[in-house]
Formats: C-alpha cells, sequence, structure tokens
C-alpha cells in the first residue's frame, strides 16, 4: 500500500525522462495527483481508530546480517506530513508551469525525485531509511536552486548543501551509536526505529545528553533554529518558485519531524532537561528573526526569515512537552506548510510578471490585481494567525502548551519543563509577525502603485509567448484556491486533525513523562549488563 | 450550523413566551445572528470581484438586508430574553485534553443590549453608506469588510467562551485594518491601518494570556464554568491566589488596546483615514466598546482582586482628561470627535471602575447614538464640501439651503455629549460621576471632581465645533479631493440626500430619548433591570446609602452640579467661536506654547516612534547587517577560510629542488632510527 | 658492550671535521677538518675495540689501513670541486673496499667489484662527465663553475647526515648481540663438494685417481669419500678425497648462488637488459621520434643555447 | 674458508660501512653536479656491500656475496639509466646544476 505511494512518483519520473520536454510538466501533474488520490486512499485505509500504533506497515528485508531492512509505516502524525507533500507537489507543478522556460524535463524530474524522498522520510520505519531519505532531499534541492535559481544561486546552493550535510553527519554518528549500543546489548543488528527507541530510552541520563545533542545538531539546521539559520534566506531568495514552496512547505518539517520521531522518544531525560535551552533559542529565534524580517527589501527573504520565525514556535511546542503544546506544534508543522507555501506561490506570480522581488522597486499591486491581493491578504492574515484561519490554533496552542507546562493545573502538577514566561515572549512573536507582515503587505500589496519600468506594465512578454494576464489566470486562481480552502477549513474545524493525531502526541509525551519519572534510569554500560 | 437548523420551528417564534421558554428554544436563534451578515459579506465580496460590481447599488442593499435582519433577531431576543439567559452550541471548534472551546453562544441581557446596539448602529451606518460610498470604486468591497466587521463583533458578542471572543477580538481587529485601510492608495490609510492592527495586536497579546491564565487557575475558558467556580469560592471564603488577582490585569492590557485607552489609544485618532462611516460604525459606537464589554463581562473576576476596578477606574478617569485637552486643541472635525470618544470610553471605564456596571454600560448604549450621529453628520459635511473637515473653512452652515437637518441633528448630538439636562449624555454621566462620589475606594472623590472638569470641557469642545462650523457668518472653502467635478470658485455644496438625513435624524432622537431608559424605576430604569439581571450585576450596597436630602443624595445633586458645568462650559465656546471669534485667537496666543503642543497631541505619537519604534528597527538593522551576515556567515565562511589557510602554509614546502626533498628523507629516516634506538 | 658516547662523541668530531671540508668559497681549513676527520674515525675504531667484551680477535692492520683510505677516498670525493677527480677518488674508494672484501675471504666479489664496478660503472660516469662538460667561458676554461664550487646547506646535510650515523650505530650495535644466533661451527667443512662433482672430477683425474671412462655417482664430503662408477663394475667404487680438495670461495659463491636464488638470477639478468633497453632510447637523437610519427615519443627537445643566452 | 668473522670485526665493518653510507649521503645532499649526486648515490651502494659482505662473512656463507652480485646489477642499471637522464638532462639546459630543474613545485 505505501511502496505504491513511493512507486507512483518513481513511475511518473520515468516517463518524464522518455517524453519530449514539452510533455514534461503535464506528466508531473497528471503523476501527482494519481500520488494525491493514491495518498486519499490510505488516509481511507488508515483506522484512526488506534492511530498512535504504527499502521500499514510492510518491510523488505535489505541486509539480513546487517539487520537492514526498508520498512514502511505510518502513523496518523506521519500520515498527516504524507498528505501535506502530496498535496503540494501538484500545486507548485501547476504553480510552476509557465514560470520554467529552459530545461524543463529536469526541472520537473527533480520535483518529482524530491516528492519520492519527503514521502520516504515521513513513512520511513527503518532508521537506515529515514536517513538515506532525509539526505536525499538535499540532491534534488540542491540541483533545483543551482540550475534554477536566479543570481547568485551557485553560492546559495553549495552553502544550503554543505551546512544541512554536516549537521546531518553529526546526527547519522548519534543513530549509529544507538544501534550499536542496541547490538552491544542484544547482539545483533536491527536499525528498527521501535526497538532502537526502546533501547535509547534505556540509556543513561549523559549518554541521552550526548545522543540528543547529535540528533539536535541535524535536525536544529533542518528547522532553522535561530544560529544554524542563515542557509534558510539565501536558499530561499535564490530558489525558484516551485523550489521555495516545497523548500519552506515540507523541508523544514524534516527538522521537527525527527525531533518528534526521534529526539523526544529516544532521549526523554535529556529532553525534558535541555528543553528549556531549546525553548530559549527558539524564543530568541522568534524575535530575532522577526526584527531581521522587518528590515528585509527583498520580499522572499522577509518570508524565509518570517519561516525561521514561525518554525520558533513549532520547536516551543514540542519542547513544552504536554499534549496541548505537541499537538499544537504538529498542527503548525501542517498550518505553516499550507500558509507559507501558499505566500511563495503568490510571491511567485509576482515575480513571474515583473522579475524583481525588491519592495523599492515593487508595490501597490492592489490597484491592478485585486484577486490576487485578495489572496495574498488572506495568506498574510493566515500566517498573522487570525483567530478562524488555521494558522491561530497552531500558534495559540503552542504558546498554550508552552504556558501550562509545568503548571499546577487546578492543583494537580502537570509535567513539562517550560513555563507563563516562556509563552509570554513567544508571544511578542505574534505582535512582531503582524509588524512584519503588515510592513510587506503596506508595500507590496497596498500604497501607491509602482512598477520596475523594464516590464511594460505587468502583461509579461515571455519568450515561449505565454502571455500572462494583468491579475491571476484560472491556473494560478485554481492553484490558490485548494490552499485557500485548507487554511478556512482547518481553521474552523482544527478537531478534524488534532482530534487524529490525539493518540500519537499523547503516547509521545507519556513515554517522556515515564521516562523522567523513573529513578535515574540505571546507567547502561558499554558491556551491557544493569539494564 | 446542522443542531441549529433542527430547532428552529415557526411556533416557537410567534409564541413569544416568557423567561422560561427563554431556555434552549430561542436562544439557538442566536446563530442567525452571525449568520447573516456573513452571507451579506460573502455575497458583497463576489460582487466586489465581480467587475460590474462596483456600478449597482446591490452590494449596499445586501449588507442593509443581512444587517437589519441581525438588528431584528437581536431585538426578538432581547425582548425574549428579558433577564433570562440562553445557550447554544453550534459545533465543536478546539478540543485538545482538556482544553474545550466551541463555537457556542451565550446570552444574557448584557449581551442583547450590546446586540442591539451593534447590529442597530450597524444597519443605520449601512443605511447611510449606501448613499455616502456610491460612486467610489470599492463600493461592494466597502459593504464586504463591513459584513465582515458585524460578523465577527457579533461572535466577540455572543461567545460563550473567552477563545471564541479572542477570535470576534481579532476579527475586529482584521475588519478595523482592511476598512481604515479602505483607500490603499493613500500611504496615510496604510500606515494607520497598520498601525491600528498592530496596537490592537499587542493589546491582544495581553488578553491571549489572561485567557491562559484564565485556563490555569479555573481548568476552563467558559464564563459559566468560570462564574460559578467565583461563586463557589466567594461562597466558601477560599483566600484568592495571586495568579488570579493578576487575571484581570491581563484582560485590562487587552480592553485598553481594543477600546483605546492611555497607553494603546495613539490609533484611534489615526483611524480617522477610513471613511467616515467606518468611523462613525467602527471607532465610534461598536469596536472601541469592545474593551468595555470585556470588563463589564468579567466584572465577577475584576471584583476577585481589590486593586483591578480601582486601576480601571484611574485609567479611565486620566485617559478622559487627556483626551480631552487634546480634543480641545484639534481643528480637523473628525480628529476632535476621535479624541472625544476616547474620552466617553474613558468615562465608561470610570462608570465600571467604580462599581456602577450599570452608569458605564448606560454610557455606552446613549454614547453610541450621539457619537454615531456627530461622526455621520461630519461626514454629512465632509461629502457635501469634497472632503473638507477643517472648521476653520467652515462656517455658517445653518444659513445654507439643505443642510438645516444635519445642523439640526448635530445640534442635538452636541447637546447630548455636551451632558445638557435631560439629553441622553446627561443622564449616563451624571450616575456614573455620582456614584464616583459614593463608592468606597482610593481617591474616587478626586475621581468625580476630575470627571466633573472634563465634562466641562467636553462641553467646551463640542460647542466649539458646532458654533465654528455650523452657526456664524456663511463662509467654507473646499477640501482638495474633487470627486465633485467643479473647481473653487463658484463651488456649491451638495446637500446630503435623503438616507444621510432619515439616519441622522433617526439618530438625533436616539440621543435625545435614548436617556430616558435608564431613568425611572428603583434601579436606572430598564436599562438598570437589564444589567443587573447580567453577568455584570453588582449588588451596589449604594442603594441604600440613597438618604432623602436634596444634598446628601447624590444623584440630585450630581444632576444639579453636571447641567451647571455643561452650561458654563457651552456659554465659553458660544462666547469665544461665536460672538467673538477674534477673542478666541487672543486667548490661544496668550497660552501659545501649551496650545502648540496640544495641537501636537503632547507629541505622544513621535514618543512612541522615537522610544519604542525606531530602536526595534535598529535592532532589526543590527540583527542583521551584524548577527546574520557577519558573525554567523562569517564563521561559516571562515569554515571555508581554514582549510585554505593550512594549503597556503604548507605549499612552500614542495618547491621542486631535489636535494630538499633528499634533506627531508633523510631527517625522516634519522628519526625513526633514534625512536627505534629509543624503544630498544 | 660498546662504549657508544665515544662513538657519539666521534660521530660529532667527524661532522665537524667534514663541514670544514665541504666545498665553500675561500675554505681555509681544508686541513684541520681533515685532521678532525681521521682522528674521529680513529676515536671510532678505538672505542669499538676497548670495548672488549664483543667476543674475538681483532681485525688486522690491513683492515685499518683500508678502511682509512676509503673513508679519506670517500670524503675527498664529495669535496673535491672538480668532477673529474671526485670520480678517482671514487675508483679508489672502490679498491679500498675492494681489499676489504679480499680481508672477509670474498675474493671472488672483490675482483668482481673492481672489473663490474671501478671498471665499467665509473668508466662510464667518466665518459658522462666529460661529454656533459661545461666551461663557464672560453677564456678561463679551468675556471669552477659555480655549482660545482660550493655546497648546498652544507650544516644541515652534514648534521643530518651524522644524527643518522649516530642512530645507525648506536642502533645497529645495542642490536647485534640481538642477531639470530650463528650456526655453531661449520657442521661439515667443503660441503658445497656434494654438489661440485665436475670440481671433484677434474681434481681426481689430475690426482690420477679416476680413469677417463669412468664418472661420479655421488661424493660424501663429511667422510671425504667419493663414488665412483666404472663401466665394467656394477657397484661403485669408493674413492678417498685428497687432502688439499677444498672449495674456493667461488665455488660456495657459484652454489649458492644458483642452489638457493636461481629465480633472483633470472631478475637480475632482465633488469640489467631493461636498462639497456632504456639507456638506449632516453640517449636516442629526436630523429628517432620524428621517425615514429609521434610528436612527443621521447624526444627530449632542442639543446637550447647556454643558460642565460639570450 | 677462513674462519668466520668475530662480533668484534663484524661491528669495526659496520662502522666502516656506516661512515661510508653516510658520507656518501651528505655528498648527495651537498653537491650540485648531478653526476657527482649520482655518484654518492654509488658510494651508498658500495656502503652497503660492504656490510653485506660482513654479515655474509659472520655467517659463514656466501649469501652475502651472492645479494653484492645483485647489488652490482642494481647499480649498474641505475647507473645506466642515471647517465642517460644526465645527458638528456644536460641537452636540455646545457648545465648540470641539480637547481635549475624544480619547475615541479606546488
Amino acid at each position: 500500500m505505501l511502496l505504491t505511494l513511493l512507486l507512483i512518483p518513481t513511475l511518473t519520473a520515468l516517463i518524464i525522462m522518455l517524453r519530449p520536454a514539452r510533455q514534461a510538466a503535464l506528466i508531473a501533474l497528471i503523476g501527482s495527483m494519481v500520488a494525491l488520490v493514491w495518498a486519499c486512499f490510505v488516509w481511507s485505509a488508515f483506522d484512526f481508530g488506534d492511530s498512535a500504533s504504527i499502521q500499514l506497515a510492510a518491510s523488505w528485508t535489505w541486509i539480513e546480517p546487517m539487520g537492514l531492512s526498508f520498512s514502511l509505516g505510518v502513523d496518523s502524525v506521519a500520515l498527516m506530513l504524507v498528505m501535506l507533500t502530496a498535496l503540494l507537489i501538484p500545486l507548485s507543478v501547476l504553480g510552476s508551469w509557465t514560470a520554467i522556460t529552459e530545461r524543463v524535463r529536469e526541472f520537473f524530474l527533480w520535483l518529482i525525485i524530491l516528492e519520492i524522498a519527503m514521502l520516504a522520510v515521513f513513512m520511513a520505519r527503518d532508521l537506515l531509511v529515514f536517513y538515506l531519505a532525509f539526505e536525499f532531499t538535499l540532491v534534488p534541492m540542491f540541483f533545483l536552486i543551482a540550475v534554477y535559481g536566479s543570481t547568485n544561486r551557485a553560492r546559495a546552493s553549495i552553502i544550503f548543501f554543505l551546512y544541512t550535510f554536516t549537521g546531518s553527519i553529526i546526527t547519522l554518528v548519534g543513530l549509529l551509536y544507538v544501534a550499536w549500543l542496541q547490538w552491544s546489548h542484544t547482539g545483533h543488528w536491527t536499525f528498527d526505529i521501535a526497538t532502537l527507541t526502546a533501547t535509547a530510552a534505556s540509556m543513561s541520563a549523559t549518554q541521552q545528553a550526548w545522543v540528543l545533542l547529535a540528533l539536535c545538531c541535524g535536525f536544529a539546521v533542518k528547522v532553522p533554529l535561530f544560529p544554524v539559520h542563515t542557509w534558510l534566506p539565501l536558499a530561499h531568495t535564490e530558489a525558484p518558485t516551485a523550489g521555495s514552496v516545497i523548500l519552506a512547505a515540507v523541508l523544514l518539517k524534516l527538522g521537527t519531524y525527527g525531533l518528534y520521531r526521534f529526539a523526544m522518544p529516544m532521549c526523554p531525560v535529556a529532553f525534558s532537561q535541555y528543553a528549556p535551552l531549546i525553548a530559549t533559542l527558539c524564543i530568541i529565534g522568534i524575535i530575532y528573526a522577526a526584527l531581521v524580517c522587518w528590515v528585509q527589501r527583498d520580499v522572499k527573504r522577509l518570508i524565509a526569515y518570517s519561516s525561521v520565525s514561525h518554525l520558533g514556535f513549532c520547536v516551543l511546542g514540542l519542547a513544552a512537552i504536554n499534549t496541548a503544546g505537541v499537538s499544537g506544534s504538529v498542527m503548525y508543522m501542517i498550518n505553516h506548510g499550507l500558509s507559507t507555501g501558499a505566500l511563495f506561490l503568490c510571491i511567485g506570480m509576482v515575480y513571474e510578471r515583473y522579475h524583481t522581488r525588491s519592495m523599492d522597486e515593487l508595490g501597490g499591486m492592489a490597484r491592478r490585481m485585486p484577486i490576487w491581493t485578495f489572496f495574498t491578504v488572506f495568506f498574510v492574515m493566515s500566517s498573522v494567525g487570525l483567530p478562524g484561519l488555521n494558522g491561530f490554533v497552531g500558534e495559540f496552542l503552542t504558546i498554550f502548551g508552552a504556558f501550562t507546562s509545568g503548571q499546577p493545573l487546578q492543583g494537580l502538577p502537570t509535567t513539562g519543563p517550560l513555563g507563563p514566561w516562556y509563552a509570554a515572549f513567544a508571544g511578542t512573536g505574534m505582535i512582531l509577525a503582524a509588524i512584519y507582515l503588515l510592513y510587506f503587505t503596506g508595500h507590496l500589496v497596498f500604497g501607491k502603485y509602482h512598477v520596475p519600468d523594464a516590464s511594460h506594465g505587468g502583461v509579461h512578454e515571455h519568450a515561449h509567448h505565454h502571455r500572462l494576464p494583468r491579475d491571476l489566470s484560472l491556473r494560478e486562481v485554481l492553484v490558490l484556491t485548494p490552499l485557500a480552502i485548507f487554511c478556512v477549513w482547518l481553521g474552523v474545524q482544527p478537531d478534524a486533525i488534532l482530534s487524529r493525531i490525539e493518540a500519537p502526541v499523547n503516547q509521545v509525551v507519556a513515554s517522556v513523562e515515564f521516562a523522567n519519572s523513573q529513578p535515574l534510569a540505571a546507567l547502561v554500560t558499554e558491556d551491557g549488563e544493569g539494564r | 450550523m446542522m443542531n441549529l437548523l433542527a430547532q428552529f420551528d415557526l411556533n416557537q417564534v410567534l409564541s413569544l413566551a416568557s423567561e422560561e421558554t427563554a431556555t434552549r428554544g430561542i436562544g439557538s436563534w442566536a446563530g442567525w445572528i452571525p449568520l447573516f451578515p456573513l452571507i451579506a459579506a460573502i455575497a458583497c465580496g463576489v460582487l466586489a470581484y465581480r467587475p460590474s460590481g462596483a456600478k449597482t447599488k446591490r452590494a449596499g442593499v445586501i449588507c442593509i438586508a443581512g444587517l437589519g435582519f441581525a438588528f431584528v433577531v437581536s431585538v426578538i431576543l432581547a425582548l425574549n430574553i428579558g433577564h433570562g439567559q440562553g445557550h447554544v452550541t453550534l459545533f465543536e471548534w478546539i478540543r485538545t485534553d482538556h482544553l474545550k472551546a466551541d463555537f457556542a453562544f451565550f446570552l444574557d441581557p448584557l449581551t442583547s443590549i450590546m446586540l442591539i446596539v451593534v447590529t442597530g448602529i450597524g444597519t443605520l451606518v449601512a443605511v447611510y453608506a449606501s448613499e455616502y460610498m456610491w460612486g467610489d470604486r470599492g463600493y461592494a468591497r466597502f459593504f464586504a469588510f463591513v459584513s465582515l466587521f458585524i460578523v465577527a463583533m457579533t461572535c466577540l458578542v455572543l461567545a460563550d467562551n473567552l477563545i471564541l471572543m479572542y477570535l470576534g477580538w481579532e476579527g475586529v481587529g482584521l475588519c478595523s485594518y482592511l476598512l481604515i485601510g479602505f483607500y490603499y492608495e493613500k500611504p496615510a490609510a496604510v500606515a494607520a491601518a497598520k498601525k491600528a492592527f498592530i496596537v490592537n495586536r499587542i493589546g491582544d497579546l495581553g488578553f491571549a494570556l489572561g485567557i491562559m491564565l484564565t485556563y490555569l487557575q479555573f481548568g476552563s475558558v467558559e464564563f459559566a464554568v468560570i462564574f460559578k467556580q467565583i461563586e463557589a469560592w466567594q461562597a466558601s471564603g477560599t483566600e484568592i491566589s495571586i495568579a488570579i488577582q493578576t487575571i484581570p490585569f491581563l484582560l485590562m492590557l487587552g480592553a485598553f488596546g481594543k477600546s483605546a485607552q492611555l497607553p494603546l489609544y495613539v490609533w484611534l485618532p489615526d483611524a480617522m483615514e477610513g471613511p467616515t462611516p467606518v468611523s462613525a460604525l467602527i471607532h465610534a459606537a461598536t469596536m472601541v466598546t469592545a474593551g468595555v464589554y470585556l470588563i463589564a463581562r468579567m466584572l465577577p473576576l475584576f471584583l476577585l482582586s481589590p486593586y483591578a476596578l480601582p486601576t480601571v477606574a484611574w485609567v479611565g478617569c486620566i485617559t478622559a482628561l487627556f483626551s480631552a485637552t487634546i480634543g480641545m486643541a484639534q481643528y480637523d472635525i473628525k480628529r476632535i470627535f476621535a479624541y472625544s470618544t476616547v474620552s466617553q470610553l474613558g468615562y465608561m471605564f470610570m462608570g465600571l471602575g467604580v462599581l456602577s456596571s450599570v452608569g458605564g454600560t448606560f454610557h455606552l448604549f446613549t454614547h453610541a447614538f450621539f457619537k454615531a450621529a456627530l461622526f455621520l453628520g461630519s461626514g454629512a459635511v465632509m461629502h457635501g464640501f469634497a472632503g473638507q473637515l477643517d472648521l476653520r473653512k467652515l462656517s455658517g452652515l445653518w444659513h445654507v439651503p439643505g443642510w438645516q437637518i444635519v445642523t439640526a441633528s448635530m445640534f442635538v448630538a452636541c447637546l447630548a455629549l455636551a451632558g445638557f439636562p435631560l439629553t441622553a449624555g446627561f443622564f449616563s454621566k451624571d450616575m456614573i460621576l455620582a456614584q464616583a462620589f459614593v463608592t468606597p475606594g482610593p481617591g474616587f472623590e478626586w475621581l468625580g471632581w476630575i470627571g466633573l472638569i472634563t465634562a466641562g470641557m467636553t462641553a467646551y469642545y463640542t460647542f466649539r465645533v458646532f458654533f465654528r462650523v455650523f452657526m456664524g457668518p456663511v463662509s467654507f472653502k473646499p477640501g482638495d479631493d474633487h470627486h465633485g467635478v467643479h473647481d473653487d470658485h463658484h463651488f456649491h455644496p451638495h446637500a446630503p440626500g435623503p438616507a444621510i438625513n432619515f439616519v441622522l435624524i433617526v439618530l438625533g432622537l436616539g440621543a435625545i430619548f435614548a436617556g430616558w431608559l435608564g431613568v425611572g424605576g428603583e434601579s436606572h430604569g430598564w436599562f438598570g433591570g437589564m444589567v443587573h439581571a447580567s453577568s455584570a450585576n453588582y449588588e451596589a450596597a449604594h442603594e441604600a446609602a440613597h438618604e432623602t436630602g436634596f444634598f446628601s443624595n447624590p444623584h440630585q445633586w450630581m444632576m444639579l452640579a453636571s447641567s451647571i458645568i455643561g452650561i458654563v462650559g457651552i456659554g465659553i465656546a458660544a462666547y469665544l467661536h461665536l460672538l467673538n471669534r477674534p477673542a478666541a485667537e487672543r486667548w490661544r496666543q496668550a497660552i501659545l506654547p501649551v496650545a502648540r503642543l496640544a495641537e501636537h497631541k503632547w507629541c505622544v505619537d513621535e514618543g512612541y516612534d522615537l522610544l519604542i519604534r525606531r530602536p526595534l528597527r535598529a535592532v532589526g538593522h543590527i540583527c542583521y547587517s551584524l548577527g546574520d551576515t557577519l558573525i554567523i556567515n562569517g564563521l561559516v565562511a571562515l569554515a571555508g577560510w581554514i582549510p585554505r589557510l593550512i594549503g597556503a602554509a604548507v605549499r612552500p614546502l614542495q618547491n621542486g629542488r631535489l636535494q630538499g626533498y633528499g634533506l627531508g628523507m633523510a631527517g625522516g629516516a634519522a628519526m625513526l632510527l633514534i625512536i627505534v634506538w629509543w624503544m630498544l | 658492550m660498546v662504549e657508544m658516547s665515544i662513538i657519539y662523541a666521534a660521530c660529532v668530531a667527524g661532522a665537524i671535521g667534514l663541514l670544514f671540508l665541504l666545498p665553500r668559497r675561500g675554505n681555509r681549513w681544508g686541513l684541520i677538518g681533515a685532521v678532525l676527520g681521521a682522528g674521529a674515525l680513529g676515536a671510532g675504531m678505538l672505542a669499538l675495540a676497548r670495548g672488549s667484551n664483543a667476543s674475538g680477535d681483532h681485525p688486522d692492520v690491513f683492515f685499518y689501513v683500508l678502511s682509512f683510505v676509503a673513508a679519506g677516498g670517500a670524503v675527498r670525493m664529495i669535496t673535491h670541486p672538480r668532477p673529474v677527480y671526485a670520480a678517482l677518488y671514487f675508483i679508489l674508494v672502490v679498491l679500498a673496499t675492494a681489499g676489504l672484501f679480499v680481508q672477509l675471504g670474498a675474493e671472488f666479489m672483490a675482483f668482481a667489484l673492481i672489473i663490474v664496478y671501478a671498471g665499467a660503472i665509473l668508466i662510464t660516469y667518466l665518459f658522462v662527465i666529460m661529454l656533459a662538460q661545461e666551461a663557464p667561458d672560453d677564456q678561463h676554461p679551468d675556471a669552477l663553475l659555480d655549482y660545482d664550487a660550493t655546497a648546498r646547506e652544507p650544516v644541515a646535510a652534514t648534521v643530518i647526515g651524522f644524527v643518522l650515523l649516530g642512530a645507525l650505530l648506536g642502533v645497529m650495535y645495542r642490536g647485534t648481540n640481538q642477531l639470530p644466533a650463528r650456526a655453531a661451527h661449520r657442521s661439515v667443512p667443503d660441503a658445497e663438494l656434494a654438489m661440485l662433482a665436475g670440481k671433484v672430477e677434474s681434481t681426481l683425474r689430475d690426482a690420477d685417481l679416476m680413469k677417463d671412462s669412468e664418472t661420479i655417482a655421488s661424493v660424501d664430503p663429511a667422510a671425504r669419500i667419493a663414488w665412483v662408477r666404472s663401466p665394467s663394475m656394477e657397484n661403485p667404487r669408493v674413492v678417498e678425497l685428497p687432502a688439499d680438495l677444498h672449495v674456493a670461495n667461488v665455488d660456495t659463491v657459484g652454489v649458492s648462488l644458483l642452489a638457493e636464488f636461481p629465480v633472483s638470477l633470472e631478475v637480475a639478468g632482465v633488469i640489467l637488459m631493461l636498462a639497456m633497453l632504456g639507456a638506449v632510447v632516453l640517449a636516442r637523437k629526436p630523429a628517432f621520434a620524428a621517425a615514429i610519427g609521434s610528436p612527443h615519443g621521447f624526444y627530449v627537445g632542442e639543446p637550447h643555447r647556454k643558460a642565460g643566452a639570450p | 674458508m677462513t674462519a668466520p668473522l668475530s662480533m668484534l670485526a663484524l661491528n669495526h665493518y659496520l662502522l666502516v660501512s656506516g661512515v661510508l653510507f653516510v658520507i656518501g649521503l651528505i655528498g648527495f645532499l651537498t653537491r650540485r653536479n648531478l653526476i657527482i649526486m649520482f655518484l654518492c648515490t654509488e658510494l651508498m651502494f658500495q656502503a652497503a656491500a660492504i656490510a653485506m659482505i660482513a654479515f655474509g662473512a659472520y655467517y659463514g656463507n656466501a649469501q652475502g656475496q651472492v645479494f653484492l652480485i645483485f647489488i652490482l646489477t642494481i647499480a649498474a642499471a641505475e647507473a645506466a639509466l642515471a647517465l642517460a637522464l644526465v645527458v638528456a638532462l644536460y641537452r636540455r639546459r646545457s648545465t648540470l646544476d641539480a637547481e635549475s630543474w624544480s619547475e615541479l613545485q606546488g
């Protein structure tokens, strides 16, 4: 079942390679739509009764002695992210229909390969499959930026690749240490995530601290946490529209998903010990990135920094280690994917028409592009976290989680390392979000209409005669409407997701609480006794 | 919406039964109130994006219909609910393990009053705007936003839990952003809209943290649960923890942000950039009173901590005084009325603060009418005189043909605002001031006296506008935005149309007769009964304090004092601005430094910009230029640069000379041998 | 054990001596260097001798003479500015070494060394020296070339050299007592005779102990007897080996070369052949490259005019 | 065959061989004339030969000498090639100075 979900994009990639470049976009669209339909089929087959357990699991032994097996399986949180990916790929294919003029076939090929890698990451139940896919997502992204980017794309793609790659190498070390520890206990190698999590949880506090450090190195770079975020604005400004959409919507979630899937269950004691530190990093990230956003003149860089700030909230939710916080953070992963992805699509549409991203040359689009204005203001409001739209639920729950984590709730103590002050400072992020996003809207959307003269008033003549109408064409509206509908649906009816991810979230939080309540976990020495 | 439709049956409507049926049955109608404006909003939205949308008046009609229907439903509900309560759950919204926030409505007399104000004024403004906004490109878009605003406001008022109220809270913030920035081509309007949204957002943060703290302390965010818990605590006399006492202060922050009180009032005067119906509806009658409603709704919680209400009272009083002083020195009519709104809101907060919840809410009720009338009147003037709002350039409108109705309604509204005896403003303000002198509290007497002085100032600046603009010799210069085509010298203002006149008359009558609702009967007539039946009820001991003596009875005494103050204020205004206008200039010269400072709004805006905005942007620049590019990218570049450095250092070793290498090899061999020798 | 400290002192003295000897402009300390060097070598020898616990007798006087000659020749070789003299000194060193070989009872190798080494290799060197003689300019042909007159970084080279020597000797002398034990005195003298049927046959025939028609079946060096088979009798008859029949050095080398290292012999042959081929190709003129049509081939380029000339 | 060498004698020969080797090495490192450099390598061969023979004598078998034969072949081969190279180099730069050949540098 899950394997077919991987096979469909692979098949599409093959067909793209065979067919002439003219049809590449069409094949990519059909392939990704079929993948989306199949994903919905998987959603229906998924029994949300016990959504905490891994379902639809399937595994094929790869290297027997090493215990390596290509095993897939998904619980409801992973399923949500799979659905998000499956939804966004066709939209970004449709979004960059006319944007790419030369080397079209490779572009869509890389996009579909990226989809395979992302789906594999979320569906992996084997450590090495996860890591391979986690690394493999870098390759297509690198080419997307390096070949199809704008001015200094070479530097951006190299920094992007090396930065994330070094981070994830350290994570590999951490993961292998755990696998080795498991081997030293039981004598046979296995890379199955469940068993490794069990052994990891029984590690001593110091071992857990080291493993957590290793895991965080890789994942912190992927989720751009504060000090290691500088690759993101570079990558975003240089990436093509489809690239930025996928980068913002899904690739950043690999980091948070990694933290949720590996860091929390594997090193519960260390995680709750260092959660205040992680939370402080997030808060600094939120405020720092928001302030930097406010002084940007390049629109895409502004939205990139806003993603840094928003994902600070997401990780803050995880650090709160209570149901509200973690479910808020999972909600946030999905909402941020939708709203920031849509914002990048809108900016891409303007870039396709006027070929500039700087707010000095461009402004006052509302007069000429009313439909575009509606969508942009709508998605700005969604990412500002306006109640009634999806952004609010994620943001409110994460701050709420941070606020109530560790505070006695009507007398009975709750677990969690954070407190009201964390929530208060993170809350300022909400104000700063309003400031820089309205600064963005104030310049780009409202205000006096001015356009770079070279592009003679927006009706743009492409080399391939794609005469883009001044306002959004039907295709572009078709791209944005599903995202808008999802934003409203998740805003008004967040229970659709909240109730479904309740079980796995509780399971993770319970495992962390259980580990903390234990007497200091017996020191597991290298030779394995003294469990 | 599903269970809403299930309960709707016709006979229930006709029966108009007494209170006890006002439980689930009629309460379910509450769902209709936000639904119709929502439909209207979507319809107008669709119209706005069809090219022909701007040409037809259909959008206006749809909006008026939607709001009108909502008004009718709220009136029916108000009559039916009476002093009872109603509750209806539309659907589940946020459900994590124990945080339960549903889309559910809670009806009690306080809500009914607010609903009547919101939908009533909303409909009237919609009628007014259908003529006022005619000819503007964004006609349909305007009505879409107005109806969306009413949806958000009704949700706020009807909410049965704090998070849904927060939804309404931010929803009205969004609509005010969209409406202030309606003329989006004017940079000033865009900046004002942004400012309004951000300042509101600062208040909303306080409100959000308040919600979280209430959840922590009460385990739930729903009013029913909270009030029951409070009664239980009061009954059992349990000691109130510090955390609970901080909740009111956080909620207060949200209220002051939304209702433009002292620290966060700067956005309201700039909000006048929006079209006048918006100012009338949102920035005079409905949105700004949300803060007052919040405190009235959560009064039991505020009563828990001893310091909360006095702070509210004092902040209200100081804001009233402060903005009145600025109001006196402004020249733009709408700015003056904006500052007067801030000042009157100060009064309402003062009313709530001194435990006269009836006074506060009644002032809110009456203020909605006469302030809306004032704004719509000045809107008519602006509309007629091509955007002219400077009171130095307008005079003697009373004598211009066609403007008599506008002048009459403006006169009545000014009387009400000034607190002229027997007008609506008089009764509500008098209640607040009387209560100030009675309720024991820190410095409440001073509160009363400052209130009296501010009442005088209010009377002065209101009639300063009236006498300048409407009385005196007829002379006027048109404004600059000539959407009327004709040029200067033979410009003749076009009188307001029937719709505007009708609305002004209705509001004028409201300004006079609304007062009588709160008079008579043992506790301030019908209005008092309604408020006492709601959660904002406070069994003030002051009822008993009503001795019979004239001076000992605060109300009679206060009525006399405030009417005298009002008349004196009007007299001064008449003297300075009607009879002897040059004298006004002389007086101004006499206190020139203070006058000019007041004209510049005590430089509060510049202060905020200097103290907050500019440093933050500077930090942003530093973070970006220094933090990101220099330090972090620097470190990354350094990581790349070190290998290159080592490479350069080692290169000279390879210089191509044969004997150099020989030497190296021999040295190496020697070292090895020494090691072997050392190891042997 | 050997007195190591004296050895090291000798090394240092030798280093200083050599330093003075190395060619440099205006070298006045040559004599002192030579004396110091010789003294150092002597001291070294003395140190060895005094370490009397090393068993066995001292090498006789010729050894000392020859080694001093060898050392002196070598030093002169590297210090003499003129290449031809250096080559000639080297020939002296070779002769001295040959003498040492004779001392060690390896006569065959001594002569091989002289014939092959001194005779062939060094003569080639002399050819090349003459061929590549570079006269600085025409007026005074025998002016010293700069690069011959001065040593390059003498100090570093000497220091490292003698540190290497010290380490070498230190390791050797500390290591020699850990050498694998020698076989006890040679069990069977002239053991090689068993394999040298031809030699035995010719000696016996010279001594008329064997007729021409007879052949040797086998030889037993231990009992010093040989079995001779004559066509007339079935079983071979025993013949007593003459007392003076001994294995010469050449014989032992021959037997050892062919018995123990046949493969290496072949490989040596191949190496020599390859070297010859290589030398021929390297020294060919460009015409050869042009003939085979490859522009690069082994063509080594036009002879340049003298370096520095325009 | 003469009596096998005594340890003392062996040490002596090793001393001589060491000295000669080092002198050859220093010669190689200091002399800048290509031919003399190669001559010094020959001297090093020579030193090695002495040690070989000494050990052969010490152990009383002819392996030392057999090995010397191989050393000689290598020396001969090396000399032949080296000299061919020197001639070629001399033809290119008409100088024998080792310093002139230093293009292969980093």
